[in-house]
């Protein structure tokens, strides 16, 4: 028996084609990762950490688990197609073994089974399975359809705009599953076979076609679903399509530990052409529900990287906020990949830049415990009292580092791409931090918090946030507030929640002083206040248009005070809202006894 | 030349000319950044300044004499800005200070 | 019998206070200098800040005067004033139940600022007269061609002591926003800079009309009076002013310099004043009694104030005062 | 050139005749024929009388403008001028240096706002020389006389500011001296925006005034900036700007009424041309500056190394050869006496190719 009609011609090129260019991809990618991720991976190969990651591809690149958190007919219409076809592909295969037991069969015998397998015995029970799987796939792509129609339907309000060759792609997929129907339809009608679905169009087709006419037909048929998959494969590692193999690597890479970073890697081009732009990152964008921006999101920041044609100002308008992070089906890591293109972009390095650190130190005080107020808590004069207030309550000494005016903690002008300068920030208050043997390390903004935690070399000091250092003494019971009727609701600070992942410290410290309701958006679905030093592209009055749409958020709750735990936040939120705004150490500090 | 030392030399004028000075950069500038042509002078800016606190940064200063044509040194003395952001909180004309940091070096450095 | 009052000025002042005064069934009667009413409002373009033609607050108040049947003496030179008569140049005299000067101010001769070379050089050109050159519908350098490059300089003959017009104009800042957008419509490509000393926005709107000056059209607004002005090989001018933001000199070559010019109080309110024993300001401009509560009256009963004969003031607020000096008066005529 | 005739608001009264005269400290130096040339143009030509009085002395502006000499010390030393003159019994006091004719201004003007000054100064006199003194019916700097009789000297003119060859007026820079009409205007005739005194001559003798962007700038003397070695590259920036602006308007000549400033146009385009390599004027041959005495002096057909403009920097047998002048190239650097006097330095610095050079045998 031959597995071979000219008709398979370009599903063969189109799939060795695609084989070759995703091998040379992975090939390449994985060849100029850096050394220490190339061991990384070898370390972690023989572990468990495979086994997982096997385990997550499934649940992930099959079954689509996280987009069914998003949206469940989203998930199905997602997993149908993902899952669908492979279950397709892999009772196509034990269909073929089952006929003709284990003996090489090229890839297009598999494929084209049913074309090649009509002088065979029929058994129903794979014909049905394979009808219904192919009706589980074709649902999905009914869906599909009906999502470019309808969107909102599958809880998403706005969809990716796609190019040209995005297009190309999709309308090669749209039509793959019904040319197999049909081709599958006409041989059935020729020859008999099929189940409900083949079987039954098959049928009609014989009644109602004439033998000739189908015969072309069933050549057609075949031919076009031939070119509809060789087409696909070969538009896939150049669109959007290439998600469908790169997101399996991407996986056992994240599982082995690698990660990107402030500065590009070979690595970043997994989780880029990881991206199947399927546009979940747009809805939660605030740059376009709030301003109408629809040009910046992540799905077209990884887009224009990925093409290579990126620009300065859709890297630089982002938030960073990480709203569409927590959405990511594919759980790229959008920030770090955006931090890395500004980087590239505008990083100079300048050794003689900030050459006016050199033997400065304003820092006031004694103790082991060092404050760190951060440049925007200067220009909220109220949290400091309050922090002052609170430090001397708890009788704490206290080492204040930048109340007389400091240096930056280095975040801002890291997230504008400057990394290699943001380093010397870095290096100059981890050198002040050390010289005045501070154990543990206060402040009330998270932006520094992060930046403190994440980027600093700090060996014996504990980095705290106020939040959390005011709980620990509201516990320890040297800070004894008293619990009173306000009504307070909290905005989570993207640095803060998302960033750091501090969500219940606030919360219990507001809880201590009074009640504490929840805005509609909270935890890691919270607003971002808009203000954002990550963003230099919006505008001032675009600013406050979010300010004020997060505030509306707030104060739909009913609470008498907004509390947040960020100076930045505290500063956009009150632009917004004709209502009380105050940091949580304002908060506990006008508790206390 | 100078075959004589004299043992001063003509001063350089000090005067901006804005007949000499080449504005197309200033032009693109205001172009990508029209707000910044709503600048009073205020000096909000320069006084909250973090690094104009340990240096003599003035953001008003530069930004304003760029607009001008004098881009001599600008580029040199917005990296004495540290990007913390708190000018922008105090511009009362709402100035996304931060982004003509980042648009003046960009222009300035050429990259 | 109708009382009659006297309004001494046929501008934007003295038409609103005759038509108010006929309203109140009063009969004004209108004295103007010039051979037709409008005062200073003829030859202006657009008011600030809405750009409405001047023209057509001009056209509604005469044709309301004329409606209103005011009688109206024109080419009628006032030489003294007391609260019930008005003296006139041709020996005539007036006699009414009281008086309501309408006289407003005298356009600042921007001649006298020589360093500026109006009247010396080609291009260097006043306010008024780029309102002349807006209604003609020419607006060119001398040569014909157009501006490339244009400078306003605010506060020509206000706030300098060296030409003892110690007072703001308080209209000029706007004016010269006003203007310099007009320019830069008919001239997009041009540059367009501002010297001002202080940027005053006084008025509803006018402080969004400066910043979109700023922001939509461009304009560069530099705080520095200009020094000097001199000609160029090119027939340009040039210009020197210290751009005192950056603490440096600043020099440049324009193809066009507007002075905005002030308002000064007229020459003849000494000689009005001294004969009718009223109070004048430092700055010549005639004294109110006082400025809260009698701000329409004069140190003299029957004599009342309405417009820029005591200071400064835009068209809108002439309007108001006008009104409110027509009340005042025509309660003391009563009375 | 001026199209209005604005200067004629700034008018002055000059006395016709009997002048007592005051001389500038350093113009001997530098322009050594000029006060002769204004005394002899005065004595002979126009038949004035006139005391070069040798009793007089500087009226220490210099020292005054360098912070050395104290207000009421010069305020002193012009009162002696003043006693000088009632001695001598004329009453219209000119001065030749505009240093002086500035400080002469400002005592008077002094004298007259703060009446208790004068009384002390007579006092500071009566006790330093025993004098006293009366202030002089008139004082004009020695430019306004020349103004004054410009019609006069036209009417007697052997040569006029015209190009001989083409009949075209000759295009002159004029500057004053800074404390001409900057203090006061109402001192000088035109005031201090668009000064008329040497304009006024200069039309008069058939010239054609050039108005330059930096007309009204200072030729960058400024005493302190001239006198301290460190500051002399502000002072030579000035004259520099001035020189640069001019330029194009392609000058014949330059004249002033200063002391200071003639000097420091003619000498620091040598020095500019050492420093920078630039030359002005034709052929870069330099720009001559003369000052108003010699101009009067060549339109009366004085012999130009008489009124010595061979004591200039640049040289000025360009100008001599455009207005038709004769002299001998021989007798240049010759003095009264027949013998050699030196020669300066030439402003034109290897900075242009030497056939374009002005020969003066040609």
């Amino acid at each position: 028996m031959t597995f071979y009609a000219p008709f398979c011609l370009p599903f063969i090129l189109g799939a060795a084609l695609m084989f070759l260019i995703v091998a040379w991809k992975w090939g390449k990618w994985l060849w100029l990762l850096p050394h220490e991720d190339k061991m990384r991976i070898l370390r972690g190969l023989p572990t468990r950490r495979t086994v997982a990651a096997i385990g997550e591809v499934v649940s992930e690149s099959l079954l689509h688990r996280r987009i069914f958190r998003v949206n469940p007919l989203l998930g199905y219409m997602h997993m149908s197609l993902a899952f669908g076809w492979f279950l397709l592909i892999l009772t196509g295969w034990i269909e073929t073994v089952a006929h003709i037991g284990f003996r090489y069969v090229p890839l297009q015998g598999h494929v084209f089974f049913k074309y090649f397998a009509t002088g065979l015995e029929h058994k129903p029970v794979f014909d049905f399975l394979m009808d219904l799987f192919l009706l589980f796939v074709l649902s999905g792509v009914a869906l599909a359809w009906g999502k470019r129609f309808y969107s909102r339907a599958m809880g998403m309000h706005r969809t990716t705009k796609h190019v040209l060759g995005d297009r190309i792609a999709l309308s090669a997929l749209w039509f793959i599953f019904p040319a197999r129907l049909l081709a599958e339809s006409t041989t059935c009608a020729l020859y008999g076979g099929g189940s409900f679905l083949t079987g039954s169009l098959g049928g009609w087709m014989a009644e109602h076609i004439g033998v000739m006419p189908l015969m072309t037909l069933e050549s057609v048929a075949w031919w076009f679903y031939s070119s509809c998959l060789g087409l696909f494969f070969v538009a896939l590692p150049f669109s959007r399509y290439m998600h469908i193999f790169t997101e399996i690597p991407l996986i056992f890479l994240r599982r082995y530990g690698v990660r990107s970073s402030e500065k590009e890697s070979s690595y970043d081009r997994f989780q880029v052409e990881a991206c199947s732009r399927c546009g979940i990152c747009i809805d939660p964008c605030q740059l376009q529900s709030v301003l109408g921006i629809n040009d910046v999101q992540s799905v077209y920041f990884l887009r224009d990287r990925r093409y290579g044609h990126l620009r300065l100002q859709v890297a630089d308008n982002c938030l960073m906020c990480g709203r569409c992070v927590e959405r990511c089906p594919v759980n790229i890591d959008l920030n770090t990949l955006r931090l890395n293109s500004r980087d590239r972009m505008r990083n100079v390095p300048d050794e003689r830049r900030y050459g006016y650190f050199k033997g400065l130190d304003r820092s006031s005080g004694e103790g082991k415990v060092g404050y760190f107020a951060g440049c925007m808590t200067l220009l909220t004069p109220r949290t400091l009292t309050a922090m002052s207030t609170i430090f001397e309550a708890a009788g704490e000494e206290v080492w204040w580092a930048d109340r007389e005016g400091g240096v930056c903690c280095g975040r801002p002008l890291k997230l504008a791409g400057e990394t290699d300068s943001a380093r010397k920030m870095m290096k100059y208050n981890a050198d002040l931090f050390r010289k005045h043997g501070i154990t543990t390390l206060v402040t009330s903004c998270p932006i520094c918090l992060k930046v403190f935690r994440e980027d600093y070399d700090l060996p014996g000091v504990e980095v705290l946030h106020h939040s959390e250092y005011i709980l620990r003494l509201i516990r320890a019971g040297r800070l004894t507030p008293e619990r009173g009727t306000t009504r307070f609701t909290y905005h989570d600070p993207c640095e803060l929640g998302r960033g750091s992942g501090i969500y219940d410290e606030p919360r219990a410290v507001i809880e201590a002083v009074g009640q504490l309701l929840e805005p509609a958006s909270t935890r890691e679905n919270a607003l971002c206040c808009g203000s954002s030093v990550a963003n230099t592209a919006i505008s001032d009055g675009q600013q406050v248009q979010i300010a004020r749409a997060v505030a509306g958020e707030l104060e739909a709750t009913g609470a008498d005070v907004i509390v947040t735990a960020c100076p930045l936040c505290k500063k956009a939120i009150g632009r917004g809202t004709k209502g009380e705004v105050r940091d949580l150490a304002e908060i506990v500090a006008g508790a206390l006894k | 030349m100078a075959a004589i030392h004299f043992g001063y030399t003509i001063s350089k004028p000090r005067a901006i000319d804005l007949d000499r000075n080449n504005l197309r950069k200033s032009d693109e500038i205001l172009r990508e950044m029209p707000e910044l042509q709503t600048c009073i002078g205020c000096g909000a800016c320069t006084a909250i300044c973090t690094a104009g606190n340990l240096t003599s940064f003035n953001f008003r200063k530069v930004h304003t004499l760029v607009r001008r044509g004098e881009y001599q040194g600008a580029y040199e003395e917005m990296n004495k800005c540290m990007l913390c952001g708190k000018c922008r909180l105090v511009c009362p004309r709402g100035i996304n200070t931060r982004g003509v940091v980042m648009l003046i070096k960009r222009k300035l450095g050429d990259f | 019998m109708k009382k009659r009052i006297i309004v001494i000025g046929g501008g934007v002042a003295g038409m609103q206070t005759a038509l108010r005064l006929a309203e109140q069934g009063v009969e004004p009667v209108i004295v103007e200098k010039e051979p037709e009413l409008g005062g200073k409002l003829r030859g202006w373009h657009v008011l600030f800040p809405s750009f409405t033609p001047a023209e057509e607050v001009l056209t509604a108040l005469r044709r309301r005067v004329n409606e209103s049947g005011i009688e109206v003496l024109t080419s009628a030179e006032v030489v003294g004033l007391e609260p019930r008569s008005v003296r006139l140049a041709d020996g005539r005299e007036l006699h009414g139940d009281s008086v309501v000067v309408a006289t407003g101010f005298t356009l600042f001769d921007a001649s006298i600022k020589e360093e500026y070379g109006y009247g010396i050089y080609d291009n260097v050109l006043t306010s008024a007269d780029l309102e002349r050159m807006f209604n003609e519908g020419r607006v060119a350098r001398a040569d014909g061609t157009a501006p490339r490059r244009i400078a306003f300089l605010h506060c020509v003959g206000s706030r300098d002591e060296k030409v003892c017009q110690q007072h703001c104009s308080k209209v000029c800042c706007i004016t010269g926003v006003k203007q310099a957008m007009e320019m830069k419509k008919l001239f997009p490509e041009a540059d367009v800079f501002n010297f001002y000393m202080d940027i005053r926005m006084f008025g509803p709107g006018y402080e969004e009309m400066y910043r979109e000056a700023q922001q939509k059209y461009n304009i560069h607004f530099v705080r520095g009076r200009i020094s000097e002005a001199a000609p160029t090989i090119d027939g340009r001018v040039q210009i020197k002013a210290e751009d005192t933001l950056t603490g440096r000199p600043l020099r440049m070559s324009v193809d066009m310099l507007v002075l905005l010019i002030g308002m000064r109080a007229n020459d003849d309110n000494a000689r009005l004043a001294e004969g009718a024993g009223l109070n004048r300001a430092s700055s010549g401009f005639m004294a109110p009694r006082d400025l809260f509560l009698g701000n329409v009256c004069s140190n003299v009963g029957g004599i009342f104030y309405a417009g820029a004969v005591t200071a400064p003031k835009s068209i809108g607020e002439t309007l108001n005062e006008a009104t409110a000096a027509a009340d005042a008066a025509a309660k003391y005529a009563e009375a | 050139m001026m199209k209005r005739r604005s200067w004629q608001e700034y008018q002055k009264e000059i006395a016709d005749d009997r002048y007592y005269y005051a001389r500038s400290c350093i113009r001997q130096n530098f322009f050594p024929g000029s006060e002769k040339a204004f005394i002899d143009i005065l004595q002979n030509d126009l038949g004035k009388e006139l005391l070069d009085d040798p009793k007089h002395s500087s009226c220490t502006g210099i020292g005054y403008h360098s912070d050395i000499v104290p207000l009421e010390t010069i305020m002193t030393v012009v009162a002696r001028q003043f006693s000088l003159m009632n001695e001598a019994g004329y009453e219209n006091f000119v001065t030749s240096c505009i240093t002086s004719f500035g400080i002469y201004c400002e005592v008077l003007s002094t004298w007259n706002e703060f009446p208790e000054t004068e009384e002390k100064t007579r006092e500071n006199l009566l006790k330093a020389t025993g004098r006293e003194f009366r202030k002089p019916a008139s004082l004009a700097h020695t430019s306004d006389v020349m103004f004054h009789f410009r019609d006069q000297i036209a009417a007697r003119a052997k040569h006029r500011l015209v190009n001989a060859v083409t009949g075209e007026p000759l295009k002159v820079v004029e500057h004053i001296g800074c404390h001409y009409a900057k203090i006061f205007p109402k001192s000088g005739i035109g005031g201090s925006e668009f000064p008329y005194v040497l304009a006024g001559m200069i039309e008069s003798w058939g010239g054609e005034v050039v108005d330059y962007p930096e007309r009204r700038h200072c030729c960058g003397f400024g005493f302190r900036n001239y006198l301290v070695q460190a500051n002399r590259g502000y002072s030579i920036a000035n004259s520099h700007k001035k020189l640069e602006s001019m330029a194009p308007y392609k000058p014949d000549f330059i004249v002033a009424n200063c002391p200071g400033c003639a000097m420091f146009l003619d000498k620091w385009q040598y020095t500019i041309a050492e420093m920078e390599g630039t030359t002005y004027g034709q052929n870069g041959h330099g720009i001559p500056v003369l000052t108003y005495e010699e101009m009067a002096g060549l339109v009366l057909g004085y012999d130009p190394w008489a009124l010595g403009l061979q004591m200039h920097q640049v040289d000025v047998e360009p100008l001599l050869d455009k207005m038709g002048i004769e002299y001998d190239p021989a007798a240049k650097y010759l003095g009264r006496n027949g013998k050699y006097i030196g020669k300066p330095a030439s402003a034109v610095v290897n900075c242009c190719p030497t056939d374009t050079i002005y020969d003066i045998r040609e």
